[in-house]
């Protein structure tokens, strides 16, 4: 067998499955989203921008929320384990990586409910009234908080990663000159670190519009919904495989115009 | 064992690393591939030992044609520029790999790997040997490199710019050590460097490369003495440029004119070493046997060994060294004519022999 | 020198050969009655813990493998894609014999040829007297299944929060809306109940029960929905995810009344997860029941057994000692073969707060099909 | 001895607040469920609950948790053997020759990152459906594979380039072939990189949701969607216990491999 031919060998058998399993059903989600009633229509999308346009800019604002609350928070902090160092608060916030997502939407569901422990704290310490507490869990505030806990280990850890590259010279420049914390965050690290930072939030972008089990978990009943959890209640509680899949392409195509950013960093670099 | 290589062509994509080289270097001696980066010198080394395939061509080592040997089956050893010595094996692992590969006896591995180190002058055998390779300084590394090609022994010896990861000092011992080494073991050896002042220093034979082709080969002396064209007279040692224009009977550098009774017409490249010319204050009497051009002084540095005069002539800065400290201002500098070298520009052939047409200024 | 990659090797080995072994273990096929309950935990754990043990017990040799299939229809809509793939398949044996589903998919099963018309084989098809035994949303499924037992949704409440339970539905919007946000349903999307009591609101609005549920389907006298539903949707209610989240946000007081199905309800209070001073009220004109139904695929591996196994479910002794006087449910058989052999203490429980002739009066069915797919839209758009 | 500036003890008592606070925010919604697993009975309005017990850890014990927990283990088990043994050679090929269509092979990897898995998931049980492999163990150990190839390739590519091509170089030059060479000197190499990349491929098996949701059903039960149901139908107590469960490798792989685990490779945990 010839090198070449002995390459595809074994490259064969992985490459079928995610092709079989991925490419496959990919293709035939395109196909699906425009066939209504057993022939090609527009149907299902006219029904997605009947019902769910809400729905999709929904998602977008909560999926560009968290996504700016959690760069914002890991900028910071990470500036702050860069710059002075805190080794305890650096391994916290690793742990939030370790936790599945359906184990985050339940714990949080359990402490955010308006009668969930948070509130249960609150109001022993007088802070809030149990008859009519507030609730922050089956709302959008919820899924945000859920999702910003859950991603936040992973940014600390991309943007830590970027900081810890910046020269430890361009910060002694700085401080040199005067530069406070902030300043040397703001003024130093944060520009060094930028191309970094893109594309790590291009990254967590598209991982929370389609997050599925967070908001499955700890989303309210009430409309609008995340994208993610239309599909499946269209699929199981309507057995509406074509507006489903109409709405998975409209999730594909926010998708890949980040995809198509992530793939450009990443096959620059030479491979 | 003699080893050649006849038309041998290597490609990546479109660049052409290796465009036909035929070479041969000598049984027993040491042979310095010499050129600056991306001139195809580790793309010929790692073709003798076998890594890339070539595109073309033959290599022979001795009678036995081993082009299309893999690696393995090579008969080479090959000392790396990193080392490439094995991170996760003690020194002494590393060093029997290849006696264990030919399945020799424990006892008798042992026994070779003691000597070959004790050869290398690793010092403190004992303790080293148990070490890992990290642990060692970079020159002990080097050593136990060595000493793992040497150990299975190699009809040829196969070295990737081996001392360019030390520190001067080092590489200076190491250099002579090494040259000491080869000699003692005759191995037949093929030295990759970028630095000229090594490959002179070590080698029998020097291999001067560029752009994936030989530009002259000869002894050490011949290459330095005598470089063949504008490339090697300026690849080896510290030396200035003047653009000029040739025609019959005279040569002119900027508003200057020089005589000149040379073969080049036209556009000129002239090269001289600082450490050929001399700076004068400014002078024009002519001399016979010199070449003087006028410039100016504009700095002056201390080295230690002597002073390095700044001059600018025509607009181009050259450098000329001196013993004696010579003040800013107008100078003239003075090249003897058998010094000065006179290439048809953006022609990399010599027009003829250059050493007899610089002569006949 | 090898030692890290050696110690991979033999982990990797080591796991391999575990596996080999391991694996005929996991797929084995012995006398295994798969039956697949679709429908909350406390569905199937019924079936794990208390049918499929006697069933054992009773049987020598078998096995019974019960799992559940998820929550609400879509626990249905996965029984009936499981069957039917085997069917598109042209596999000989399903590895599906007794399924425990919803009314929505019978059309489907039915319709198919997915499932079995096995009912009238066993012993206790004469027991079974119910209407909705034979006609599920106004589809004719006679002698494809037998009740496992009967479901109706109640509003539950919270009676230190609700004073005065309203008796109908005029109460009820007057009560919502001088105690905003303290009703709570699922809308149509998270679960039945809430697909009940949106039922039950269009009935009382459009009076045309009858239509709706007995047919036959004409669509204009859906006109009256539009707004209708506007008007459930104006009033200020809070909208629970599912059914269980509708009990159990009554249980934390964070709504004070919702509508839920009475054995979801009676189910909590037994295993001692509701608060015991919940109570329950069916008000008029009335919300809409169902029965879970017991199917047997058309090519289920061990039909026969299939069959044995919904006869032991169905039968006065085990509807008599599990579904009422464990359970606290209503009976999937005729009441009178059954009751019986129930207690009094447990026949007072059955029928505390709801009693025998409001379930009469105010239990209605769900409509026909095509009437509730169409009001799931109408509810998404309005 | 000096007495210490004022700010250096304020500072001191800045750090523990902030470490205090940022254990509080990633401890807060974990503790609700060490606190509900414990939990017999806890009515409104009562602030604390009002039984605390075992009752429920001895209940999951011997229920369906026990069994969702074996099979969801033995199934990230055979995910992650297979992974291996097709991703060790592959990634090594990659690393190291000019595989054809290296670049489209790369890309099949990695595209299935930037997409979102659920409405994939949702056609690609289609198919299992047609090829006769879904609610089966074999069918939810193909979808796993999906996402813990995609992340195998890389990581295991990763891994096999950060180690210079020269060492093995070296081997093939002092005689040893291609395969000896791999064993001896790239294995050895790669291994902790490789253990990294074989940790993180059994924890997406082991925490896998959506796939298993979709394609399992209904007589593959693993222990993150038998959470998702006990969840949703408000068996509070189970399902805290089934997630501090699951919790358990991943935090037990923090704990004790936070020094080892490089960057990279940890990234990739947040992905799951």
């Amino acid at each position: 067998m010839t090198p070449r031919l002995l390459s595809l060998a074994v490259a064969a058998p992985p490459l079928a499955i995610v092709v079989w399993l991925f490419f496959l059903p990919f293709l035939s989600s395109a196909h699906l989203s425009f066939i209504r009633d057993g022939e090609w229509s527009l149907r299902n999308y006219a029904l997605v921008w009947r019902l769910y346009k809400l729905d999709v800019l929904y998602t977008l604002g909560v999926s560009l929320l968290s996504l700016v609350l959690v760069i914002g928070i890991a900028a910071l902090v990470c500036g702050y384990l860069r710059l002075v160092g805190h080794r305890v608060v650096e391994f916290l916030f690793k742990v939030p990586l370790f936790v599945p997502f359906v184990v985050v939407g339940h714990g949080m569901r359990v402490l955010l409910a308006p009668r969930g422990t948070l509130n249960s704290a609150l109001a022993q310490v007088g802070l809030i009234d149990l008859g009519d507490p507030p609730s922050i869990a089956f709302t959008w505030a919820g899924i945000v908080i859920a999702l910003v806990w859950k991603n936040l280990a992973l940014a600390v850890l991309l943007v830590l990663g970027a900081y810890r590259a910046v020269d430890e010279a361009y910060l002694e420049a700085a401080r040199n000159l005067g530069a406070s914390t902030f300043r040397q965050i703001k003024d130093v690290l944060l520009p060094m670190a930028a191309p970094s930072l893109v594309v790590a939030s291009a990254f967590m972008f598209t991982s929370m519009l389609a997050s599925f089990s967070i908001p499955l978990m700890i989303g309210g009943g009430e409309p609008p919904q995340m994208l993610m959890v239309d599909v499946y209640y269209r699929i199981n509680y309507q057995d509406d495989l074509g507006t489903a899949n109409a709405l998975g392409m409209v999730s594909y195509l926010f998708a890949m115009g980040v995809a198509g950013y992530y793939l450009r960093t990443i096959t620059v670099r030479p491979v | 064992m003699d080893v050649r290589v006849e038309g041998l062509v290597k490609r990546y994509g479109r660049v052409v690393a290796l465009d036909g080289i035929t070479i041969g270097f000598p049984s027993g001696g040491m042979t310095a591939i010499l050129g600056p980066s991306g001139c195809g010198k580790t793309t010929l080394l790692r073709a003798l030992a076998g890594f890339n395939p070539v595109d073309g061509g033959r290599i022979v080592f001795g009678a036995e044609d081993v082009t299309g040997l893999p690696p393995q089956a090579r008969g080479t050893a090959m000392v790396f520029q990193q080392y490439a010595l094995w991170p996760h094996m003690s020194v002494f692992d590393n060093v029997a790999y290849g006696l264990r590969l030919r399945k020799v006896p424990a006892a008798e591995v042992r026994a070779r790997v003691e000597e070959v180190l004790h050869l290398v002058e690793i010092g403190q055998i004992a303790g080293v040997m148990q070490r890992r390779p990290g642990e060692l300084s970079g020159g002990q590394q080097q050593r136990v490199a060595l000493a793992r090609a040497l150990v299975v022994e190699p009809r040829v010896l196969l070295m990737d710019e081996p001392l360019s990861n030390l520190d001067a000092k080092v590489r200076q011992r190491l250099r002579a050590e090494v040259r000491r080494l080869q000699k003692r073991v005759g191995i037949t050896t093929i030295y990759v460097t970028h630095d000229q002042e090594e490959a002179l220093a070590i080698a029998d034979t020097v291999i001067l490369m560029n752009a994936g082709r030989v530009v002259q080969a000869g002894s050490p002396q011949d290459i330095y003495f005598r470089p063949e064209n504008a490339f090697a007279a300026e690849f080896l040692g510290v030396s200035n440029q003047l653009a000029g224009t040739a025609e019959a009977g005279s040569l002119s550098v900027g508003a200057q004119r020089l005589p000149y009774t040379g073969p080049v017409r036209g556009s000129a490249t002239l090269l001289f070493k600082a450490t050929d010319a001399t700076v004068i204050p400014d002078d024009l009497t002519t001399e016979s046997g010199q070449a003087l051009l006028r410039g100016t002084l504009e700095e002056r540095l201390f080295l230690g060994s002597g002073y390095r005069h700044y001059v600018r002539i025509e607009g181009e800065s050259v450098m000329v060294d001196g013993t004696e400290p010579v003040e800013a201002g107008p100078v003239t500098v003075r090249v003897p004519v058998e010094k000065l070298k006179i290439y048809a520009m953006a022609s990399p052939e010599p027009v003829t022999d250059p050493a007899r047409s610089t002569r006949t200024l | 020198m090898m030692r890290k990659s050696t110690t991979f090797t033999t982990t990797v080995a080591t796991l391999l050969v575990t596996l080999a072994l391991a694996w005929p273990g996991l797929s084995a096929a012995q006398t295994t009655l798969n039956v697949v309950t679709a429908g909350d935990t406390n569905m199937h754990d019924l079936q794990r813990t208390v049918f499929a043990p006697e069933f054992e017990k009773r049987n020598p040799g078998v096995k019974v493998n019960a799992v559940g299939s998820g929550p609400g229809e879509a626990g249905s809509r996965v029984i009936v894609n499981k069957v039917k793939s085997q069917k598109d398949a042209g596999v000989a044996k399903w590895d599906v014999d007794v399924a425990v589903v919803h009314q929505i998919v019978m059309p489907e099963l039915i319709q198919q040829k997915l499932v079995a018309r096995y009912a009238p084989e066993i012993g206790t098809w004469k027991l079974m007297t119910a209407p909705d035994g034979r006609n599920a949303l106004g589809f004719d499924v006679e002698g494809y299944v037998m009740p496992m037992f009967h479901s109706q949704v109640v509003l539950a409440y919270n009676p230190e929060m609700v004073k005065a339970p309203p008796s109908t539905f005029e109460e009820l919007v007057a009560w919502i809306k001088s105690n905003p946000k303290k009703f709570g349903y699922n809308g149509v999307k998270g679960g039945m109940s809430g697909v009940a009591f949106t039922t039950g609101w269009l009935y009382w609005k459009t009076g045309q029960y009858e239509k709706f549920a007995r047919g036959p389907y004409d669509k204009s006298i859906e006109a009256a929905w539009p707004a209708a539903i506007k008007e459930l949707k104006s009033l200020p209610v809070t909208l629970t995810t599912g059914n269980n989240d509708t009990l159990d946000r009554i249980n934390r007081g964070e709504i004070a009344m919702g509508p839920v199905w009475v054995d979801m309800l009676i189910d909590l209070k037994n295993q001692g997860r509701m608060d015991p001073k919940i109570r329950m009220k069916l008000i008029a004109p009335g919300f809409p029941g169902q029965p879970m139904y017991l199917v047997v695929p058309q090519n289920a591996a061990n039909g026969s057994l299939a069959r044995k196994y919904v006869e032991f479910i169905t039968s006065p002794e085990i509807q008599a000692r599990v579904i009422v006087e464990r359970n606290g449910w209503y009976p999937g058989i005729d009441g009178q073969h059954v009751l019986t052999h129930v207690s009094d203490k447990a026949k007072a429980l059955l029928f505390q707060d709801v009693p025998p002739d409001a379930l009469t009066r105010h239990g209605l069915s769900f409509p026909l099909s095509p009437y509730f797919k169409d009001l799931m839209t109408a509810y998404e758009e309005n | 001895m000096p007495r210490p500036h004022p700010g250096t003890l304020i500072r001191a008592t800045l750090r523990m607040a902030a470490g205090v606070f940022v254990a509080f925010i990633i401890f807060a919604p974990l503790s609700s469920l060490v606190i509900w697993s414990f939990t017999r009975k806890w009515f409104w309005p009562h602030p604390f609950p009002q039984e605390l017990g075992l009752f429920y850890w001895r209940k999951v014990l011997e229920g369906d948790l026990f069994r969702a927990l074996q099979s969801g283990f033995f199934i990230a088990v055979i995910v992650t053997v297979l992974t291996l043994l097709l991703t060790i050679p592959l990634a090594y090929l990659l690393a190291r020759y000019p595989v054809p269509f290296k670049a489209a092979i790369l890309l099949v990897f990695l595209l299935p990152h930037a997409f979102p898995q659920l409405p994939v998931f949702v056609n690609a049980t289609t198919l299992l459906y047609r090829a006769h492999l879904a609610a089966s163990v074999s069918g939810v150990v193909l979808i796993h594979m999906v996402g813990a190839l995609v992340y195998a390739v890389w990581t295991m590519t990763a891994v096999f380039r950060s180690i210079p091509a020269s060492l093995e170089e070296a081997a093939w030059n002092l005689g040893a072939s291609r395969v000896k060479a791999f064993f001896t000197v790239a294995m050895p190499l790669a291994t902790p990189g490789l253990i990294a990349s074989t940790l993180l491929v059994f924890l997406y098996s082991f925490d896998e949701f959506t796939g298993t949701l979709l394609v399992g059903s209904p007589f593959v039960l693993t222990l993150p969607v038998y959470m998702y149901r006990t969840s949703v139908g408000y068996e509070l107590q189970v399902a805290s216990i089934a997630a501090l469960i699951l919790m358990v490798p991943g935090l037990l792989l923090l704990v004790v491999l936070e020094r080892y685990l490089k960057s990279e490779y940890l990234s990739m945990f947040g992905r799951i």
